[in-house]
């Protein structure tokens, strides 16, 4: 057999596990707003931007500020004990802010487990956000009032569901069935951190959405960490060139600037709605915050890196854009203060009254219809703590 | 007047997919080869010829994508019937059935629904290749949120695939490869009795056996071949796996006082146990004996040229009954 | 003279991990966050630092994977030891501990061993939020080619955690998050018993009660309550759920006449069932009621500020003792 | 909310599982000898072409032809229900035998379960190759012995391991291990179909590879079909496309063309040697016969693509530029067929005396230190087994 050619000698460096210096082919992201508050120009996307209500400006704001807020109170509920955990998404708003700002309230979104202000965005209160991290129930919202799914925790797991209902919404164009609260051009919205990206789930997504030409926008969120595991050990390269893989296109936008974040979700989207098939985005980000209140960046991350991403606080650069640009004067941001003060006050009570399920119910959900063993234990259950009640009225009574 | 028909199984499943993809818009059909070569045991042959490519999907070769985007369809008020093509081929798919299928309804309060039937061609004694011939009922019995069935006849497979594609719980049908070409009559106006209930098929007052799917022939002539020996052996088809109607399987043992219980998966940790230990919490102080299992020995499912001995057949159903009886003599 | 030390049960298990890799250069430790900041559990902390980033692996965000390449390096010769970092999210790798690293040894004829320990932080108790408190060891004890075990304290884990790294074979450890901070002795230098043979913890005469990992705490504290009604209960610890050591919890069984298997896993399904299954055959006759399961119920998970109705406790275990009692009654 | 703009009304065509017309982009594929048997010339591949032996380019044939003729014959063993299963390499000779004859001996291999060439090439008997497919045993060779693994069905899984296999590699060298039997610049091939790149396995083994820049060849076969589904259902694009997604690089080569599979494999394997990370060929090929023995492609494609592609038979191409250039003469050729026409007999006879395992050895293999459960259960099956002989014997006696 051969040896192959040319017989050069093997000099492979570095070893597994090993913090390799190849350093990613880079991709400019689109910035509309420089860290510095000034706007830039860019032919594609800034039109996206230019006819934006000075309204509509604020309310991204409003927006992100209210994620900070709720952000800084659950933090300090978890603290208190009063969360079983809280995973902040402490600088992140405007790439979550920006892109949900750009589609349509009838699209649904698949969010992952961190899109808090995609959720406040969503009409979902801040009581309705935290239950699962108080973990009364597993979800605190209806999905289907907010056309927002569940959080889901098994992460990638939700990209299939999301290239599943894109399945559904083209058997609904092909069989004349749009139901009447959905858009004739609706897509979906799959949202996926950089570290799940690497599950199996996310590829087969992406294949089946490449293959059936599914209304579908993917979002990355790279936020730089999976807990404590950079970017690069999931992907050497951009996670915008996956996209490539499966023949379709991504854009790479920068996280921290709400505006850009909204053009280029306008964009693609509207592409997708014209029949384009799926999008991906990869919008660049850092998690300024710990993973979970249960982490300690301490241990991985450098305090320099974390000052660095201070300064590209996504909020700070916004708000200076908007009161340069007159879109917003200190009026405003005073009562939006205010408000989210507030807010966080209820917020607080509204939490803490949170009435953990009733075991019964969680029983009646197992199924939505009958299932033996389920009503046999359950009807243990009650026979089974009836007792005990009876006891302590017995010892009551004793005692 | 109604309307019986002579079916193989296979197209007793072919007619029920049928049935239902004619009755609701919602219901589609999504799979490996399941379009125009009509699955690689036929079953939804003509399908796609019928209802479109739309109804009846092609996949891409991905099993956590087909039960995934199902769970996504289902969401959006659709009724999935997934197929897998092959048991040993469920696995990709473990996660999407159990941490999303299976919970979704109870995690969202009982908000979402998703109405997904995964077919699940299975068993073995079909002369196969490795990973071609496996019972994982047990690794899905386990998990909240699933039905189970496994049919042993025409009719049944008939019925409780209309049963579970209209049911708003995912369901998983278990159809017994080896049984595909099994004829019998397929009443097709009145349904057979609850899918989520056992059946007595056959009355004895010596010892039960119960069994599903695939076993079920293999025990009614256990049973024909114990009345030689003067055993009048009563047979109890369970049908569903989750709910398991423990009450009918109890009641026969409490009977009879003797038990054996038999399915093609390896014994150890298989439903069997489960069984074996409802049954005794149930009918204890009837029993002559324990609660006996039949079943696949903890190994891999073997070369299949060896599968004549790894599988129960009835001369295995026939030694445990004579173990059963055994216990007597020692009391 | 022989090292006892005070640990804690997470740190019992660091200790067996750094004590195998300065053994033997071919041990190496996979999974997310594993390297600096040490798993989310700290079980792996300061091994990145001591053994280097080419032998304690910070991998992709992916379960397969980290079993998939696991079972490569095996093959090559490596004792990879993946950790899992919570119960729920062992799925996505269900297809590859299940297909691959269980039937390896076996359907290459023996030829390819494949030592990989799987360490999976397993149960509930602990407050947390969704898929972090499962109990799925049913859905593995099931395929023929896995060993897994389920250590107690600290002193299990420690030698536990050795003899599945040493071991040729698959294992997967049950690691009880929530004892990982529960202190106990280790003998740096005397094995713990055969970690495939179960133990009997405390001697009895009237019932005994079996269990493993979590609730062997549980079933110490409920023998001890039972002690005030002058009820005398064994404790079995059964340690290692496949092989499972059936010998000795039947001989427990047989002695005491009682048997209650505990385990947090539902019970439907679980492993409880294949146990009272093996012991009712051993024991039948020396039962005065059949074994009785104390576990989860058939849900999912429900959200943990409800957990202390869901999992089995002293009370429970202790209503299942008097359950047993009651059929004597009947008798 | 925004509507997202332009806002033009949706357009999408065509639903799931319709046949799109959408055509993937093109990629051509390396291609060194023409269907007409001229040789082409290529500045990157032709001197890895230049430089091999009359001798070599003979062995070449030798392994295509032995694949055919034990393809012939396999199939016609299970037509006579000698085989439980056939997966015929029929018309993939050349993408096989091009590949592995660029590698060395030394190099492992972990195939899908159609690799009978690669197999053969390796040195593995007919037997060995059939066993499993007489489903006497799982598995009929010692992977340790050729370097190639067994064939795994459950699509893409090898690919993992092969991940792990090359991480093994990087740490032996990492630790001055390299065993003595291994190359010091080792490498992997692992082995997928069209079909199977689809499976999420697929994509976490590249992750790894990227990540870990492995010493690892993807060797995918493209060869239009799975079972039934065309390779458009796996992907858009060309496959060979997904190696961009992970920032590697990726080769499209003619699998129906052996010089063109060796040279490519030959280029990708030596710059992996060198350091190059994980590289990736989407050989297109055509899978000229049935699926399996099972399968009937009649329902699913036309015999005009059949015919066309029987037009590109890669060992009639071969063949004929091997006389024409003047590397082979008829004598040779006929001397292959009488060889392989021995090969065939023989093969028959040993294929026939193949012993199923003994039930006793699948119990001993379980595990490879004793488990209680095989134990007991072994020596259960032996009892009742010996009990049925003595029952015959008793029979016996009596009758
Ligand atoms: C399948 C699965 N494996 C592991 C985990 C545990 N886990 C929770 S979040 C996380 C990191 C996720 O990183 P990324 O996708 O980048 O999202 P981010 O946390 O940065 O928002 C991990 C490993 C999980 N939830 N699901
Ligand atoms: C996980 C899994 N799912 C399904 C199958 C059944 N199956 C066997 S081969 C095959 C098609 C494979 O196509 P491809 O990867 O293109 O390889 P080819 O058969 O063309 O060589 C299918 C679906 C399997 N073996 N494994
Ligand atoms: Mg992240
Ligand atoms: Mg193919």
């Amino acid at each position: 057999m051969s040896d192959g050619r040319p017989a050069r000698r093997a000099s492979i460096s570095g070893a597994v596990g090993e913090d390799h210096t190849v350093q990613p082919e880079e991709v400019q992201p689109v910035q509309l707003l420089t860290p510095e508050g000034k706007l830039a120009e860019n032919e594609v996307y800034s039109p996206f931007i230019a006819e934006l209500s000075a309204e509509k400006l604020r309310e991204l704001y409003r927006y992100m500020a209210m994620e900070r807020r709720l952000d800084a109170e659950a933090t300090s509920l978890q603290r208190q004990g009063q969360l079983a955990l809280w995973a902040p998404a402490l600088g992140q708003e405007a790439a979550q802010v920006g892109t949900i700002a750009a589609i349509k309230s009838s699209d649904m979104v698949f969010p992952t487990y961190r899109e808090h202000a995609m959720a406040l965005y969503r009409g979902i209160s801040p009581e309705e956000l935290l239950t699962m991290f108080r973990a009364t129930r597993h979800t605190g919202w209806d999905p289907r009032e907010h056309n927002f799914h569940v959080y889901t925790l098994v992460l990638a797991s939700q990209t299939l569901h999301a290239a599943g209902w894109a399945m559904g919404i083209k058997q609904d164009r092909r069989t004349d069935s749009v139901p009447r609260d959905r858009a004739e051009d609706e897509i979906v919205v799959a949202c996926i951190g950089d570290g799940a990206t690497s599950q199996g789930d996310a590829h087969e997504s992406m294949v089946f959405a490449a293959s059936y030409e599914l209304p579908l926008l993917y979002f990355i969120q790279n936020n730089h960490w999976a807990i404590s595991v950079p970017t690069r050990t999931q992907s050497r390269g951009p996670l915008v060139n996956r996209a490539k893989g499966y023949g379709f296109e991504g854009v790479r936008v920068d996280g921290n600037d709400v505006l850009a974040s909204y053009a280029v979700a306008s964009k693609l989207s509207g592409d997708i709605r014209a029949g384009s098939g799926p999008k991906l985005i990869e919008s660049v980000t850092y998690r300024m915050g710990a993973h979970t209140t249960a982490d300690d960046p301490t241990k991985y991350r450098s305090s320099e890196e974390e000052e660095l991403w201070k300064g590209r606080d996504p909020i700070a650069r916004y708000r200076s854009w908007l009161s340069s640009a007159g879109h917003a004067d200190e009026g405003f941001f005073a009562e939006v203060d205010a408000e989210y003060k507030d807010l966080a006050a209820d917020m607080r009570k509204s939490v803490l009254a949170l009435e953990p399920i009733d075991l019964d119910r969680v029983f009646d959900t197992v199924y939505s219809e009958p299932h033996r063993q389920v009503e046999t234990e359950k009807a243990w259950l009650k026979d089974y703590e009836a007792g005990f009640a009876e006891e302590q009225t017995e010892a009551g009574t004793a005692g | 007047m109604s309307a019986i028909k002579e079916m193989v199984m296979a197209k007793a499943i072919t007619a029920a997919l049928r049935d239902e993809l004619a009755a609701d818009q919602k219901t589609l059909l999504i799979g490996e080869d399941i379009g125009a070569l009509g699955g690689v045991f036929r079953v939804t042959e003509g399908l796609q010829a019928e209802f479109g490519p739309h109804r009846v999907i092609d996949s891409p070769l991905a099993e956590s994508g087909i039960v995934g985007t199902s769970i996504g369809m289902a969401m959006r008020g659709y009724r999935p019937v997934a197929e897998i093509q092959f048991d040993g081929f469920v696995f990709p798919a473990f996660n999407q059935i159990t941490t999303q299928l299976a919970k979704m309804h109870n995690r969202t309060d009982g908000r979402v629904k998703v109405p997904v039937t995964i077919r699940l061609p299975y068993g073995g004694h079909i002369g196969s290749i490795e990973h071609h011939s496996e019972s994982p009922e047990a690794l899905f019995a386990h998990t909240a949120g699933l039905r189970i069935l496994a049919p042993s006849n025409p009719q049944d497979a008939y019925w409780m695939t209309r049963q579970a594609i209209v049911s708003d719980d995912p369901v998983i049908i278990l159809e017994p490869k080896r049984r595909y070409w099994l004829k019998g009559k397929v009443d097709l106006d009145n349904p057979a009795p609850d899918a989520f209930r056992a059946q007595v098929l056959r009355e004895g007052t010596d010892a039960t056996i119960a069994t599903y799917g695939p076993l079920v022939p293999v025990a009614l002539a256990a049973a024909e071949a114990a009345r030689a020996e003067s055993r009048s052996i009563e047979v109890v088809d369970i049908r569903s796996i989750s709910p398991l109607d423990d009450e009918t399987i109890a009641r026969s043992a409490a009977k009879t006082q003797r038990l054996i219980v038999a399915h093609e998966a390896p014994t150890f940790g298989g439903i069997g146990g489960e069984i074996a230990a409802r049954v005794a919490e149930r009918a204890h102080h009837r029993l002559l004996a324990p609660v006996l299992r039949v079943g696949g020995f903890h190994m891999p499912y073997p070369p299949s040229a060896q599968e004549h001995r790894y599988l129960p057949d009835i001369d295995r159903m026939l030694e445990a009954v004579d173990r059963s009886f055994s216990y007597q003599r020692s009391a």
